[in-house]
């Protein structure tokens, strides 16, 4: 299972703050991962690919193409607002 | 010495500056308190004013991501101690939302890592604010001013 | 709106935030406090440690001087209120000697006030202060750093 | 006459914070008033000199070569040390 996060306004365009998809071998990057919750929403493909967006596992901060492991947490950041 | 925190409860200015006076060889305190305004910086001329605003943030990252920048700022400037509130859920107009604050020897030193901690935490720390105007909820973006202010620290870096 | 005082007795930092946050459309609040230090930024090494120190100043030339720093304040910043509070007579190791403070709608404008009105009224403004160490009174000098500091603001007058 | 006044280190170098001194015409200036201060102390004279040490007349700094009237109140400012 991989736990999915969605932050700010990308919580609005994906329908929920968080879901758990099933694990597979074939999500190998997070880019992957963004292309296929994409694919089913085109909001929400094009917000993930908005150049600011953020994305971090286990909390790390990281690459697109940061690799996967089952269990892992993803999260999908939009720019900061806070202070 | 640093003291972090993120919490839905109000915090008390004098508290905290009694705390951040308490370390020794302190010569300058340095609060910053920032407040919920009932105005938005790009807001339409008139548009409604905003009467809430919520703060989401990502519990776990948030806090190593403030403890990050602490250490930064400690690194940087010889400070005594340091102070990080920040606020989440729902606050009103005038509300206190994030206090800032740094003990040190000399005022420079005091200032620069305030204005450090607050640059970065408010482009780095994963905080997001949405705020509602006449029943409207709407998630605000980042100030590009506040991108800048941030910038100015990377070339020491 | 400004406030500026003169005095011997303590000042209180949570009714001075108060009054500061109640200015309308305020988004920050920057409150510095100096505090007498036990040491002197030049003392040499193993010299005795300050245990008084005096403030001397020059009763209505420094608030007529300390109300024209606060106007160039306002004059270059868009800030919403200021305060200014400085002590004198007999202060003893880790008491408050100044406090300023400034609200503003965004930090940037507060912050800048802040720092402008600490680095003037250190150059500036009529005081003086004399420190006694191990029962020996001596005048303190200005200190470069401080000139250096004010000479900053000086580029786009 | 002039009421003069002494700040700082130069009260102490002076004797006192303030005196009075009978107004002549002769004192045309701050920095004669100076000059007389001196004539008296040398050490006086010498902090007075110094190229750091301003001087205000009735409150107001001024140049040395200000010109003084019965009644002024002058005072001698080292470099100023509050904060």
């Amino acid at each position: 299972m991989l736990r999915i996060l969605f932050f700010g306004r990308l919580g609005d365009i994906a329908g929920c703050e968080s879901r758990d998809l099933p694990y597979d071998g074939a999500i190998a990057t997070v880019a992957v991962l963004r292309d296929r919750l994409g694919a089913g929403n085109e909001a929400l493909a094009r917000a993930l690919a908005e150049p600011q967006v953020m994305v971090a596992v286990n909390q790390q901060l990281v690459d697109w193409d940061c690799s996967l492991q089952q269990g892992d947490e993803i999260a999908f950041l939009p720019p900061v607002t806070g202070g | 010495m640093a003291r972090i925190q993120i919490q839905t409860a109000d915090f008390d200015i004098q508290a905290e500056h009694d705390r951040l006076r308490a370390a020794g060889g302190v010569g300058a305190v340095v609060l910053f308190t920032g407040l919920v305004r009932d105005f938005n910086r790009d807001q339409a001329a008139g548009a409604p004013p905003v009467d809430t605003l919520s703060l989401q943030h990502y519990p776990g990252m948030t806090e190593r991501l403030l403890a990050e920048i602490v250490t930064e700022a400690k690194a940087r400037w010889g400070i005594r101690d340091v102070t990080v509130i920040h606020r989440v859920g729902d606050l009103a107009p005038g509300d206190q939302i994030v206090l800032v604050g740094v003990s040190a020897a000399h005022r420079q030193e005091a200032f620069a890592a305030a204005e450090f901690l607050m640059d970065y935490l408010k482009t780095r720390a994963t905080f997001w604010k949405r705020v509602g105007a006449a029943g409207r909820q709407q998630w605000v973006d980042m100030h590009d001013v506040d991108r800048a202010a941030a910038s100015r620290w990377d070339g020491d870096e």
